[in-house]
């Protein structure tokens, strides 16, 4: 089925989010969208599919004018889409998740979930994508809840599938599974809109490329007619920052000392885990999600209790104190959920920015606010991290994903303790702000600040690390240094369990 | 019309039956000294306050509340408005200003008197009260029941139940529970006081088959062949009485009225209601013989009652 | 005490106040499942309730009284969808409302209709008759319990599986179920959650109104103003402490119905009726504190 | 504070028109219906909230507004928190009966009992909120429902020690003993409002200034609007918890200490519970949607709701059935109107930085 998109304008209030975009998605094309933060990517497909109603321009499948009343005129013609956050029921299991809005009824609008386990096994075997049907989704992992989004939209038999971002969380070999997946879905005559922020990916996958910027297109060319750099121009506007050099490891005195801990964990605990960390340098924690790094940053940073074990934050004991005093002994924490932990959306821009500062004597009087001092202080941050948001009273929701990362980053690096836990620093992010937030983390290496780095993106912790851990079903599986050369090494540590994920089909696996 | 009454209620009136009567005496008094009336029902302790002082805001020449419940209310309000006539039915204050006037009434007298018509007739020698809620004023009904069926069946047990809740005054499903669970228990005359329960009462009685007595009105057709006897309390006279001594300028009134003063009075004692009153009493002329000789010794003071209201 | 519990008197009234909090526990957990923060269902049960007497009163037979309070449940269940989830009012604001909406709307139509203020009782009220169970009226201790009720407990009874099947298990339960938990989700699958939320606040509507026929054409044949008298709070406790789960919301009903019914027998035994009606609360608070205790120990078990 | 901006007031108006259409057409509709004189019926609705003689109503309305907008604001500082503690009327409760019970037997100088038994009963009233808050911190009760439940004991306990041990007997009713005549609240001159309205007042001052301008209401709040980023930046949150608890459990309490000096001079049974202050407190919070400024206006809109309520009833003979049905076809639409138009301007900042 071919799509034609013809001069589609968005707007929501006052800001334009697509302007006059006119787009052309063929079947059997793998057709990849890129632009920044922003940019209007998400919203333009979000019309496409129903969710928002274009102010003008005309969609069109074959040449057929249409317009949706919701999703659901979209889906029963044919579209899919995986969203960029999650659509899911986490209370619900996975078959529940996948049949609902399609059930297939029997008597009395009971659901038939035998019928829907067949088509399921049928699915497996044609596609290659498969997950244990009976999981609850609140306890998959990122990469197996992008497996049952895109089973729910192969289960509603689409012929155009949008992808949103599917690769901004996924490990590799997720990666490589999905890859896979969309060339058996291109194989079949299907169109594919793949929007993402990696242009390796797009170099490596994709038929044609459009990229927007400030919700215009700004390029649309094959593949085989443009260059990486080319892509990368059109998404900055202008020329990239030169690669950046990287000053030599000379570690100082230790910061952080994690001996011998555990932390409690449904089914089996974390741990017991050892490591030092020491001034100037980058440890980075790799492995696929799942493998107890949540649970060991949560017990580092005292969101969680440890079990055992201790931790020695430049020479204090801390395991036992709580999350501000751990804070004031000098750690600072990018959390990896923006939305929930790093920010409190619903609050301005200047109440999040002065939350959890040390100095508290520069923004208080006795028990008042300085109001004044507060929205000095934030509009210090936006300048210093080049934060696009209205201003300081701005609420923070009214932020692109991409600002609001920009905004915890900028908050939490200001604070100049010597430790600094970063949690997927950079996810979701548009490649100007990876760029930026990779040049403070190593700007704050390099000024004797001790990093600890946890990301699912093996690019970026190889790229950042001096020295790698590696994590596998709660404990460190190894320890390598930094740098390309031990690519395969790290690989290889974090990936025995990666196959439960997007695992080659099994009927078994799927009934 | 140049007079106005007023008459504000201490709670909702709903099927309070002497909430209702209060009502009907405000209306005989209007018609009979030729006044607008009106009436101000009152919720919560806050819209007593608020009903009394719109009262005498709206200029009312005599204001009639009944309930003990308006007390303070008066104390406070009634010097501020000296040209204000404040009858308080059923209560009675000390070192009252000129202006306030009372009727108060010995409900006990009768609820003895039907106390000992279950007495006598009780054949499983256990017999029970239901009160709305465990106050004060309604032990007025509760313990002088009890102390009558005492008085001539010293061997029966008297069970006291209360309906509680959320809505004493008007639960009839919890009222009727209360009923079937002493029925469960063994008692087989029941007397109920429980406002907007007592039809709950009721029908507890017409399916377990026992015998009920009842407050304020002839209740008897309510339920017909189980209600035996009624309180009766004469609100609508003791109102129309009290307002025309008050027109007459009396200061500082004060009506008790009791069995003597013909303020309460029980069916078994009204000669010519009893015959059609429905009520099982009719049937049973030894035990209106009897309840007739102990209200004649009320009456003459021979027997004396305390007021159980103040007894604890 | 234990003469209290065995009386065969006792264990029959329980039935009686079970059915109306678990039949509007049931109709609320279905709006807290749909996400719908329901806390009118007082309002729910006193429509219901009267709606029955005037079905009843009117036809003469108590299944049109049902049916009547049903569809007057519904009635309201749309006018609460209307206001909090198509206009957005806040749930609890909305509830409020609603209950004061109910308490305004039956009274004015006892005066309207019946012209009578407070209470309206009839003989041609048609109450439903106790429906005996043959066999099962024998047996000890559960026969007077099972026997012998009016048709609503037996609707409130046969409703705690159908719910727990439905909810897991139809589409309209599995929709129900997305609109409480992402409706987000639901919305980009193409179903609008506020039309579930509406279906989910009908059905509430039904429950409830036929809790409130059982209140009066089937414990007594009589409405009394105000005569849900706080069993739908009783219900809202439930479901809130359930999380709208069928299976535990039934024994929850069944615990708040016995004790109810156990504490006012209590006041036989002398204790104050202050203390006696405090009982069925501080049972829950017991009970909650029992339960989330007992949680915490098996989540540590489980992590160990 | 809110800004107001020309063009945005217009661009709101509309719809508040047809609000304000709707609720008209619906109670025309009903006065229509019971054949009550409209004209008499809403001047007396009007002369009932803020008329009478030397504004008697308009007192009275005050005076109702002094423990609804104090109920309002206790309830605001836990619900701004993050915090559903439904249990106001508890703690209104212990309040109450503490502040009546401290004038009833201690003795001494009546300035002092007064200002111990005000600040005994903030403190009961802390106490009862700071139960919930334990029951939700160390035994996993939700606030909701744990506030909720605390409500009855205290209310039956309260009813109990009037009912029993200090029972004024003589009144034949169930309640305390008066308080001392000397701790009673004096009137303004010339009216019968008493001086509860300035403790309100300064509750309101006092909230107002914590909301939009200190570090604790700053901190409390953040935990309101998401309490896993208040965690994550390491905000003090059980200690936040249990410290608005008790804030707001302590204005509550003085609310009840208002009604006993200021207007019963006793404690009565169930004098706080019906006349649902504290439910009407929750409804005038969720009404305006939070925000801090309006909880006053909107408390005192409720208070005019109920005693313009009184007055059309007394003015027109409309019953007082009719006056449940207009007071909550004003709820419906207002509620869904107000909570909409500022939530959504919550969405740039909530009016303050
Ligand atoms: N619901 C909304 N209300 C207001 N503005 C919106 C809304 N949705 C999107 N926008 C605005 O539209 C613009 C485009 O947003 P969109 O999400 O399409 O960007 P994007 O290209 O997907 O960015 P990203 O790479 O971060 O996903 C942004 O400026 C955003 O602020
Ligand atoms: N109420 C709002 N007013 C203005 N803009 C909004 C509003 N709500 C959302 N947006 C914008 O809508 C856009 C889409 O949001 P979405 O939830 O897709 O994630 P995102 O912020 O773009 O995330 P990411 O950067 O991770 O892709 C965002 O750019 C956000 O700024
Ligand atoms: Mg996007
Ligand atoms: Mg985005």
């Amino acid at each position: 089925m071919r799509i034609d998109l013809q001069d589609v304008t968005v707007r929501f209030g006052p800001v334009t989010a697509v302007d006059n975009v006119s787009l052309g998605i063929k079947p059997g094309e793998i057709h990849a969208l890129l632009g920044e933060n922003g940019a209007g990517k998400s919203t333009l497909m979000n019309a496409l599919f129903g969710l928002v109603m274009p102010a003008s321009g005309t969609i069109s499948l074959d040449g057929k004018a249409r317009r949706w009343a919701s999703p659901q005129d979209a889906i029963a013609h044919g579209l899919g889409m995986v969203h960029q956050h999650f659509m899911l029921q986490e209370e619900m299991t996975v078959l529940e998740n996948i049949v609902l809005c399609a059930e297939p009824v029997g008597r009395f609008g009971f659901v038939d979930f035998t019928r829907a386990r067949s088509r399921l096994d049928e699915i497996a075997k044609t596609h290659g994508v498969a997950i244990d049907l009976d999981r609850r989704v609140g306890r998959l992992s990122v990469g197996e809840r992008q497996a049952v989004e895109i089973l729910k939209v192969l289960y509603r038999e689409a012929e155009v599938l949008i992808l949103d971002e599917p690769t901004a969380v996924l490990t590799p070999q997720e990666k490589d599974r999905l890859f896979a997946t969309l060339k058996s879905f291109r194989e079949a005559g299907k169109a594919i809109v793949l929007i993402t922020h990696k242009l390796d990916e797009v170099m490596e996958i994709a038929d044609r490329v459009s990229v927007m910027r400030a919700g215009r297109l700004v390029a649309s060319s094959p593949l085989a007619e443009t260059s990486k750099d080319e892509i990368a121009r059109g998404i900055v506007g202008g020329d990239l920052p030169a690669a950046r050099t990287r000053k030599a490891h000379s570690p100082g005195g230790t910061v952080l000392a994690v001996d011998n801990l555990t932390v409690a964990r449904r089914g089996r605990d974390v741990g017991p885990v050892s490591f030092d960390l020491r001034a100037g340098e980058i440890v980075g924690i790799a492995g696929v999600s799942g493998n107890g790094q949540a649970e060991l940053i949560r017990a580092l940073t005292g969101l969680v209790p440890v079990r055992s074990g201790s931790i020695i934050l430049c020479g204090n004991e801390i395991q036992n104190l709580d999350v501000e005093a751990r804070r004031q002994g000098g750690m600072s924490y990018i959390p990896e959920d923006r939305q929930r932990m790093g920010l409190a959306l619903r609050a301005s821009v200047s109440e999040n920015a002065n939350a959890g500062r040390d100095d508290a004597g520069a923004f208080t009087a006795g028990p008042f606010l300085k109001h004044g001092a507060m929205a000095q202080y934030a509009r210090s941050l936006i300048e210093r991290y080049r934060i696009r948001v209205a201003g300081p009273r701005a609420s923070a929701s009214t932020m692109s994903g991409g600002n609001k990362q920009k905004l915890v980053v900028g908050r939490e690096l200001s604070r100049n303790t010597p430790l600094v836990i970063a949690e997927n620093p950079t996810w979701g992010v548009d490649i100007g702000a990876i760029d930026f937030i990779h040049g403070e983390l190593m700007r704050m290496r390099d000024a004797g600040h001790a990093i600890l780095l946890v990301s699912t993106e093996l690019d970026e912790v190889i790229a950042l690390s001096d020295r790698i851990l590696v994590m596998y079903d709660g404990a460190i599986a190894g320890e390598v240094d930094g740098g390309e050369a031990s690519r395969d090494r790290v690989g290889a540590l974090m990936t025995s369990r990666a196959a439960d994920a997007l695992g080659a089909a099994s009927p078994g696996a799927a009934a | 019309a140049d007079k106005f009454f007023v008459y504000v209620s201490p709670d909702q009136i709903g099927v309070n039956a002497f909430l209702k009567l209060g009502q009907a005496g405000i209306e005989q008094a209007g018609e009979k000294y030729g006044a607008d009336v009106e009436t101000y029902e009152s919720r919560t302790a806050a819209d007593r306050l608020e009903n009394v002082n719109a009262a005498v805001n709206e200029g009312a020449d005599i204001v009639v509340l009944l309930g003990f419940e308006f007390n303070d209310i008066v104390k406070q309000v009634a010097p501020t408005a000296p040209d204000t006539q404040f009858l308080i039915v059923d209560q009675c204050i000390d070192d009252r200003p000129d202006n306030v006037h009372c009727a108060v009434f010995r409900e006990y007298e009768a609820s003895y008197l039907v106390g000992v018509a279950a007495g006598m007739l009780t054949e499983s020698n256990k017999v029970g009260v239901v009160g709305a809620l465990d106050i004060p004023f309604l032990h007025r009904y509760t313990d002088a029941y009890a102390d009558g069926v005492k008085s001539v069946n010293a061997d029966a047990s008297v069970d006291i139940r209360w309906v509680g809740g959320e809505n004493p005054f008007a639960d009839p499903v919890r009222a009727k529970e209360q009923a079937v669970a002493m029925q469960a228990a063994g008692a087989d005359q029941i007397f109920t006081a429980t406002s907007g329960g007592d039809f709950g009462v009721f029908e507890a009685a017409k399916e377990k088959d026992f015998q009920v007595y009842s407050v304020d009105v002839n209740q008897c057709p309510n339920a017909p062949g189980h209600v035996v006897d009624v309180t009766l309390k004469r609100v609508d006279n003791a109102m129309v009485q009290a307002i025309g001594a008050i027109l007459e300028g009396e200061k500082k009134l004060t009506m008790a009225l009791g069995l003597k003063e013909g303020g309460v009075s029980t069916i078994a004692l009204e000669e010519d209601e009893l015959a059609d009153s429905g009520c099982l009493i009719a049937d049973h002329p030894e035990v209106v013989a009897k309840m007739r000789e102990v209200a004649g010794q009320i009456e003459d003071g021979s027997l004396k009652l305390e007021d159980p209201m103040f007894a604890k | 005490m234990f003469e209290l519990i065995a009386d065969p008197s006792f264990a029959a009234s329980i039935p009686r106040f079970v059915t109306p909090i678990l039949l509007a526990a049931l109709g609320g957990a279905l709006c807290e499942r749909a996400g719908v923060f329901n806390i009118a269902l007082e309002g729910f049960l006193l429509v219901g309730a009267f709606a029955a007497v005037l079905g009843a009163y009117f036809s003469g037979t108590p299944y049109i009284g049902a049916l009547t309070a049903m569809v007057a449940g519904m009635a309201l269940g749309v006018v609460f969808a209307e206001f909090n989830v198509r206009r957005g009012g806040d749930s609890i604001v909305v509830s409020i409302a609603i209950n004061l909406l109910a308490a305004g709307l039956t009274t004015f139509f006892l005066r309207a209709i019946f012209d009578v203020t407070g209470a309206f009782s009839d003989p041609a009220i048609a109450g439903f008759a106790p429906i005996r169970l043959p066999f099962i009226e024998d047996v000890p201790l559960l026969g007077p319990i099972l026997s012998g009720q009016a048709l609503p407990f037996y609707l409130a009874l046969l409703s705690v599986p159908f719910l727990h099947v439905f909810l897991a298990r139809h589409r309209l339960g599995l929709r129900i179920r997305a609109a409480g938990e992402n409706p987000q989700a639901l919305r980009a699958g193409g179903v609008s959650p506020k039309r579930v939320q509406l279906l989910a606040l009908i059905a509430c509507g039904a429950l409830c109104g036929l809790g409130g026929a059982q209140l009066s054409i089937a414990n007594v044949n009589l409405f009394v103003e105000n005569m849900s008298a706080g069993r739908g709070w009783i219900a809202v406790v439930a479901v809130l402490l359930t999380r709208g789960r069928p299976w535990p919301l039934f024994f929850i009903a069944l615990l708040f119905g016995a004790v109810d019914s156990l504490s006012f027998r209590v006041q036989g035994l002398g204790l104050a009726q202050q203390f006696t009606d405090m009982m069925p609360y501080l049972a829950t608070l017991i009970v909650l504190v029992a339960l989330s205790w007992w949680r915490a120990r098996r989540a540590k078990g489980d992590a160990s | 504070m809110m800004a107001f901006d020309a063009g945005k007031a217009t661009r709101s108006a509309l719809p508040w028109l047809f609000t304000f259409l709707w609720i008209a057409a619906i109670i025309l509709a009903l006065l229509l219906f019971v054949g009550a004189p409209v004209g008499e019926a809403l001047s007396g609705f009007w002369n009932g909230a803020f008329g009478g003689r030397r504004n008697a109503y308009l007192m009275a309305t005050l005076s109702r507004s002094a423990l609804i907008v104090g109920m309002a604001l206790s309830v605001m500082l836990s619900f701004r928190a993050g915090l559903f503690n439904i249990g106001g009327e508890g703690q209104l409760v212990a309040g109450g009966l503490v502040a009546a019970l401290v004038a009833v037997l201690l003795p001494g100088p009546p300035l002092l009992v007064l200002v111990v038994a005000i600040l005994a009963a903030m403190l009961a009233g802390a106490l009862w909120a700071l139960l919930a808050g334990v029951l939700q911190l160390f035994m996993g009760v939700p606030l909701l429902v744990g506030s909720l439940l605390l409500n009855y004991p205290i209310r039956y306990i309260a009813s109990y020690l009037v009912a029993h041990p200090y029972r004024d007997v003589q009144s034949g009713m169930v309640q305390s003993h008066l308080v001392p005549q000397e701790t009673w609240f004096a009137y303004f001159p010339g009216t019968r409002l008493d001086i509860g309205i300035l403790f309100t007042a300064v509750a309101a001052a006092f909230a107002l200034i914590y909301s939009y301008w200190t570090v604790h209401g700053y901190h409390t709040r953040l935990n309101g609007l998401s309490p896993e980023f208040a965690r994550t930046v390491g905000l003090p949150v059980r200690r936040l918890t249990l410290q608005t608890l008790a804030l707001s459990g302590a204005i509550a309490g003085m609310v009840g200490a208002i009604a006993v000096f200021g207007i019963h001079h006793r404690y009565i049974d169930g004098m706080l519970v019906q006349p649902l202050y504290a439910w009407t407190g929750i409804i005038a919070v969720l009404l305006v949607g939070m925000v801090p400024w309006a909880v006053p206006i909107s408390g005192f809109f409720f208070a005019a709701v109920q005693t313009g309520a009184a007055g059309m009833e007394r003015a027109a003979g409309v019953p007082k059935e009719i006056a449940l049905v207009v007071q909550a076809v004003i709820i419906l639409f207002v509620a869904s109107r107000v909570s909409g138009a500022l939530t959504a301007s919550r969405g740039d900042g909530d009016g303050h930085v």
